[in-house]
């Protein structure tokens, strides 16, 4: 089992405040990791430090020993690394069958291909696949504004694993979703994790949903790792059990 | 009518994954060019000028609308890039005797080597400082047209502009040219219509609807923004290129910030992300002046106002209010 | 032919024109109403007004009313080209306008190939050097003009370095081309050439620009609105030196607008509501009353324009287009023949103009003729 | 040297005029991220709506003055923010900016059409006399200008820092979602800010028409200048608008001194390319992360 990716000693500052404080963590191929802590912790701008939207001010970042820090997200990407937002992110304007061409056709041919070649660039079937995979199979032609909440959420997931990334940043996948969808969510993702082997890192704060998904949790507290280990670990850490779980 | 088609029918017939299957935007610019080919019947020379005046001005809105209405950035210097467009096919066929066609390609080469050298470094900080940039730009190239007099003739202009001739027939009269345009009109929107329904024109929608989503899924923003900018701008040179031999005179007045400006409200008023919304825009910023004669100078105003109301209610333009309509007719469940 | 008969009397019948065409004739004035020409554009629109209204009243020309239409060319010389192709595919008897040099260029030669006469505003030395036999000025030329004023650099004010402020349109430019080559001429060495831009508002910089070239004189060639600035400014950094310029700097809009800064100024007018000829000055009058300001020399020129039309079409007798240009070239109107001409003007065979202009200089906020100049052949 | 410090003077007083016309360009941006291209036309119109009023009511020059600029506050402060800024930004700022370059155009032409298309002189409220400073004349015009220029960034620093009101003004421009949830009256803020925008448009009207004369074009070239100190100053600062207007200022003055005068615009164009790609912020600009 190889490491995927390693994030060494990371730091950002916003002005004054220091937002992430030297945080390093491991990822193994394969695992889901949960990563987890209070409101303003620092761990959606871990994330962008990681995704290269924003510039760690200090610290590295390396994918498969490669080192990706301050890479641009398209080309991040491009390496295999996907997201999914805290925030939805669809292209309500385009079909749900159009959101997922586009979250695959950068991913294959030139930039003449795209231009000369077939207007789905072949992706068509794929795109119904994974949409069938994701239970949306009614609403290929549907416009991506028009879904449920629920829905949307699963589009968003759906198009993070389009182009069969080896690495997947989900920033709280369970916000907002009603309990049927998440328990339609969490099977897809472990059925994705078993089937294509693909690895997650997972910020959430449904903390049934982050110890029943996770092999391994990563606890931040003020910008800085508190606790690392099994969900049964860190869940029987008292410093965890007094910082977050307390209360 | 036809915008119905660019988002709704179009985006659900892709279905069939037919890389050539037909749409009613394209039945639309093909019914047009032929209504076109034969409007100027019984019209005089006035209304034919018009009319090659209003694609010529529909060609460099097109390309603001890829820009603007596809890839979301603000240009000012549209009618500059139709200057520089205009005054190198001028110079080229009028100086140097060089054949309309190879003039009208090194336009449009040159417009898109300028958009690129210009939109990288603003685009390197961010989207609205293109804004900034073009304004300069645009400012820059009317001072130079206007200065370098032993080039451009500066402030008087350059006059006797040659008008092409197609295999060995001239196209000298109002007519003959009037076809021509309304050929090359085509042929360009034609290929745009292309771009859009090609995965670059998916890439250039994701782009204005979320840019950080889209560089999230591996979409190379930088590079789209760069080329929807540079292409854009490359039609703007095509119109130039057309404008040159259709007034057979240029000067720098046509080519100011203003005129920039204009171009940037026609976009909107026809509906920006519409592939046939410039036509809709160009005719009401250049044949309203026509129709409101009786009021005068006020036409600027009443273009203006239009422009505002719609802003108000109805962003997505005369192009958006007849998807509203169709959708309204249809009874299925439309606008936005 | 038939469609376009029918639109047209659809078209007269909604505007709610009564479509006699019979016993009219038409005129169309093809000029700056918006853009960067309409001050100017509207003077010579309004003046044009005037002389129809005048002629209409005393019994039109040959008996028919003039049925006049003008179109706005946003100042641009596209639009002005094919303003002019409408007017003519519309019947035009003859083409008045436009007024700014550039769009001239662009449009004369439509005129030209009509072989329809065209009176138009411009001033620009290049206008009549193209042997186009079918257009005319309603003013002197630049050429005409610019000698008059090193003359008068030369002898009156007696300056021996002149500074040169203009403004960088086809207006400002045609004027400073043509001055210094007269300069030259005349020996006077020019010590700093200031171009200027059109809508400038800050004039500062170059007011103390020309204070520290330190010239004898200063010829200023601008539009009204920026003359009046510079004045101003030129005033507040000291200047003291004269001001020379060329009939806009002496105009009545130029006096308002610049206050005591104008008074001392002097130069060449050509045409000018203040010149001490009745006739100018009861024009100055009935167009005051009309249309509630004064007149500038644009009025004037779109005035005489139309009257320009009425005398060749009476000598001629006969309303053939072409023939009003033959008829004019060459001929010289008296005001006694026709008094709408108001002053004696001889139309030379490249349609420039030759007639008396004028010396003034401005006092107490009022522009006083000094001297009269001769016709350059009298 | 003298010389230079002439040009300097001048540009200092012209800088005055285009800080002056800059400091609505980022009060609007601050508030709704929008550049207001109308600008220029806002510095245009209160001189010719008093002026208006003047010839219209045949009122005396105090009562147009007050009809004027009550009719303009009204209509663009209030009305403007009402009318075109609220039922478009739920659509984004780009048909919000589009919008202002159509009511530039619809100011600009209604004054032409309305009043005239000639330029008219506006009364002074100050006196025209000319004093001299270190060899170099100034007119009592511009130092009031300069003063007044220093005078309103000042006060706007201290209101925004030093007052309630201010500070919640700050807030709402900073993060309007959180200022929300601090209760502070959102809609209200951003009103205010509008309407002190027509205001000071007011001020700088007054004091630049006597100088520049009232013309409906006069918004093309000062909505220009002042652009461009804006962006060279940095966008989101009030202060930028004063850095940059007096840097624009000087040097479109040293450039008509010392550079060819037919290219004299473009040397304050060159200097904004430079700042956008040396100091994108602008000089006194604070950064804008990118933020997700």
């Amino acid at each position: 089992m190889g490491q995927v990716l390693e994030v060494s000693n990371i730091h950002k500052a916003f002005g004054g405040i220091k937002a992430v404080n030297g945080v390093s963590f491991a990822v193994q191929e394969g695992e889901i990791l949960g990563i987890i802590g209070p409101n303003g912790c620092g761990k959606s701008t871990l994330f962008n430090c990681i995704l290269g939207q924003l510039e760690p001010s200090e610290g590295s970042v390396k994918l498969d020993g490669r080192d990706v820090t301050g890479m641009r997200p398209s080309d991040l990407n491009r390496l295999g690394v996907s997201r999914t937002f805290q925030l939805l992110q669809v292209f309500p304007e385009l079909s749900v069958r159009e959101n997922l061409i586009l979250a695959g056709q950068e991913h294959e041919g030139t930039m003449l291909s795209r231009f000369f070649g077939r207007r789905d660039a072949g992706l068509s079937e794929k795109a119904d696949t994974m949409i069938g995979f994701f239970k949306l199979g009614h609403l290929v032609d549907a416009k991506a504004g028009g879904l449920s909440y629920g829905q949307q959420k699963l589009l968003d997931a759906a198009m993070a694993f389009m182009a069969g990334p080896r690495l997947v940043l989900l920033d709280e996948p369970a916000g907002g979703v009603n309990l049927t969808m998440l328990g339609d969510l969490k099977e897809r993702l472990r059925a994705i994790n078993a089937e294509q082997g693909a690895t997650f890192v997972v910020i959430e704060h449904n903390m049934d949903f982050v110890m029943s998904l996770c092999t391994r949790v990563v606890v931040l507290a003020e910008g800085k790792v508190l606790a690392e280990g099994t969900p049964a670990e860190v869940r029987a850490n008292p410093q965890v059990v007094e910082a977050y779980l307390g209360h | 009518m036809t915008a119905p088609a660019t988002h709704g029918a179009a985006t659900e017939r892709r279905g069939l994954a037919l890389p050539s299957s037909i749409d009613g935007t394209l039945v639309t610019l093909v019914l047009g060019a032929a209504i076109l080919w034969f409007a100027p019947a019984g019209m005089g020379r006035y209304g034919t000028y018009v009319l090659s005046l209003w694609l010529v001005m529909s060609i460099a809105v097109m390309g603001l609308n890829l820009t603007l209405g596809y890839a979301g950035l603000k240009s000012l210097a549209q009618a500059a890039f139709m200057g520089l467009g205009a005054y190198a096919t001028a110079l080229l066929t009028s100086k140097l005797g060089l054949n309309w066609y190879a003039a009208f390609a090194i336009s449009g080469l040159l417009t898109f080597a300028v958009g690129l050298v210009l939109g990288f470094p603003a685009l390197r900080v961010q989207a609205h400082y293109l804004a900034f940039v073009t304004l300069a730009f645009s400012t820059l190239i009317w001072l130079i047209l206007r200065n370098e007099q032993w080039l451009t003739g500066g402030v008087f202009g350059l006059s006797n502009i040659p008008r092409p001739s197609f295999l060995s027939v001239k196209l000298d009269g109002a007519l003959e040219f009037h076809r021509f345009v309304v050929v090359v009109t085509f042929i360009l929107a034609a290929a745009l219509w292309w771009m859009i329904r090609s995965p670059w024109g998916r890439a250039f929608m994701a782009l204005r609807e979320n840019p950080v989503r889209a560089a999230s899924l591996g979409v190379d923003t930088r590079m789209y923004t760069l080329l929807a900018f540079a292409i854009g701008s490359a039609y703007a040179g095509f119109a130039g290129a057309l404008y040159a031999p259709l007034v057979e005179f240029i000067d720098p007045s046509p080519f100011s910030l203003s005129q920039s400006f204009f171009l940037l409200l026609m976009v909107v008023a026809g509906g920006s992300g519409y592939l046939l919304g410039p036509f809709i825009g160009a005719l009401l910023g250049v044949v309203l002046p026509e129709w409101l004669r009786v009021v005068g100078s006020l036409y600027l105003i009443v273009f203006a106002t239009i422009v505002m109301l719609l802003l108000i209610a109805c962003p997505q333009g005369v192009s958006g209010l007849i998807e509203r309509g169709w959708a309204k007719l249809t009874g299925k469940a439309g606008g936005r | 032919m038939k469609m376009q008969w029918i639109l047209a009397t659809a078209l007269s019948a909604a505007l709610g024109l009564p479509a006699l065409a019979q016993d009219k004739v038409k005129l169309v004035d093809v000029v700056e109403l918006s853009g960067a020409g309409a001050t100017a554009g509207t003077n010579w629109k309004n003046g044009i007004d005037l002389a129809v209204a005048d002629i209409n009243a005393k019994g039109g020309i040959l008996g028919k009313q003039i049925e006049i239409t003008h179109y706005d060319t946003q100042t641009n010389p596209g639009n002005t080209r094919a303003a002019v192709q409408r007017a003519i595919d519309e019947g035009t008897y003859a083409v008045l306008g436009p007024v700014f040099s550039g769009p001239i260029g662009a449009s004369m030669q439509i005129a030209q190939r009509a072989e329809i006469a065209q009176f138009v505003g411009g001033e620009a030395a290049n206008l009549t050097m193209q042997g186009n036999k079918y257009l005319f000025r309603t003013s002197l030329s630049q050429t005409a003009a610019m000698p008059k004023i090193a003359a008068y650099l030369k002898n009156t004010v007696k300056a021996g370095s002149v500074a040169v402020v203009w403004v960088n349109n086809d207006f400002g430019k045609g004027g400073r081309d043509a001055i210094l080559p007269e300069l030259e001429k005349a020996g006077i060495k020019v010590a700093v050439d200031v171009a200027t831009e059109q809508g400038q508002a800050d004039f500062a910089a170059d007011a103390i620009k020309v204070k520290n070239s330190n010239a004898d004189a200063i010829f200023v060639y601008l539009n009204e609105e920026e003359s009046a600035r510079f004045l101003r400014a030129a005033k507040q950094q000291g200047v003291t030196k004269p001001m020379v310029g060329e009939t806009t700097l002496l105009g009545s809009k130029v006096i308002e607008l610049a206050g005591e800064a104008a008074n001392g100024v002097k130069g060449h007018v050509g045409l000018s509501i203040d010149a001490p000829i009745p006739a100018f000055q009861e024009f100055g009058k009935k167009f005051q009353a009309k249309y509630n300001y004064v007149s500038d020399h644009n009025g004037l020129k779109g005035y005489m324009a139309v009257y320009m039309i009425k005398w060749a079409t009476e000598k001629q007798k006969t309303f053939d287009k072409k023939g009003v240009a033959d008829t004019l070239r060459g001929a010289t109107i008296k005001p006694s023949d026709e008094p709408g001409i108001m002053i004696e003007t001889t139309i030379e065979q490249n349609g420039d103009l030759d007639r008396e202009s004028f010396l003034a200089e401005v006092k107490d906020g009022k522009q006083v003729i000094t001297a009269t100049l001769p016709k350059i052949k009298p | 040297m003298a010389e230079f410090i002439a040009y300097l003077i001048a540009g200092i007083a012209t800088g005055a005029i285009y800080a002056l016309a800059a400091i609505g360009f980022t009060l609007v941006w601050q508030t709704s991220q929008t550049i207001n291209f109308a600008q220029g036309e806002f510095v245009m119109l209160p001189a010719v709506l008093v002026l208006l009023a003047i010839k219209l009511f045949g009122a005396p020059i105090w009562l147009g003055a007050l009809i004027g600029i009550a009719a303009f506050i009204l209509i663009f402060g209030a009305g403007f923010k009402l009318a075109v800024v609220d039922p478009m930004i739920k659509h984004g700022v780009l048909p919000l900016a589009i919008a202002t370059m159509a009511l530039s155009i619809i100011m600009k032409e209604g004054a032409k059409d309305a009043f005239s298309a000639e330029a008219q002189n506006f009364p002074s409220f100050v006196p025209t006399q000319t004093i001299s400073v270190f060899g170099a004349s100034i007119s009592l015009q511009h130092l009031a200008i300069i003063i007044v220029a220093f005078a309103v960034i000042g006060l706007l620093q201290w209101f925004v820092g030093g007052t309630r009101l201010g500070r919640q003004m700050q807030a709402t421009a900073q993060n309007p979602t959180v200022a929300r949830i601090l209760g502070i009256p959102v809609e209200r803020m951003v009103l205010l800010t509008f309407v002190i925008n027509a205001a000071l448009a007011v001020v700088a009207s007054a004091l630049i028409s006597p100088i520049y004369l009232a013309k409906f074009s006069n918004g093309e070239v000062i909505g220009l200048f002042a652009f461009i100190a804006a962006i060279v100053g940095g966008f989101n600062q009030v202060r930028g608008a004063l850095v940059g207007g007096l840097v624009v200022g000087i040097v479109d003055s040293m450039a008509a001194a010392y550079i060819s005068t037919s290219y004299r615009l473009a040397v304050p164009l060159v200097l904004l390319v430079v700042i956008i790609l040396l100091k994108p912020e602008g000089l006194m600009g604070r950064k804008e992360e990118r933020r997700v």
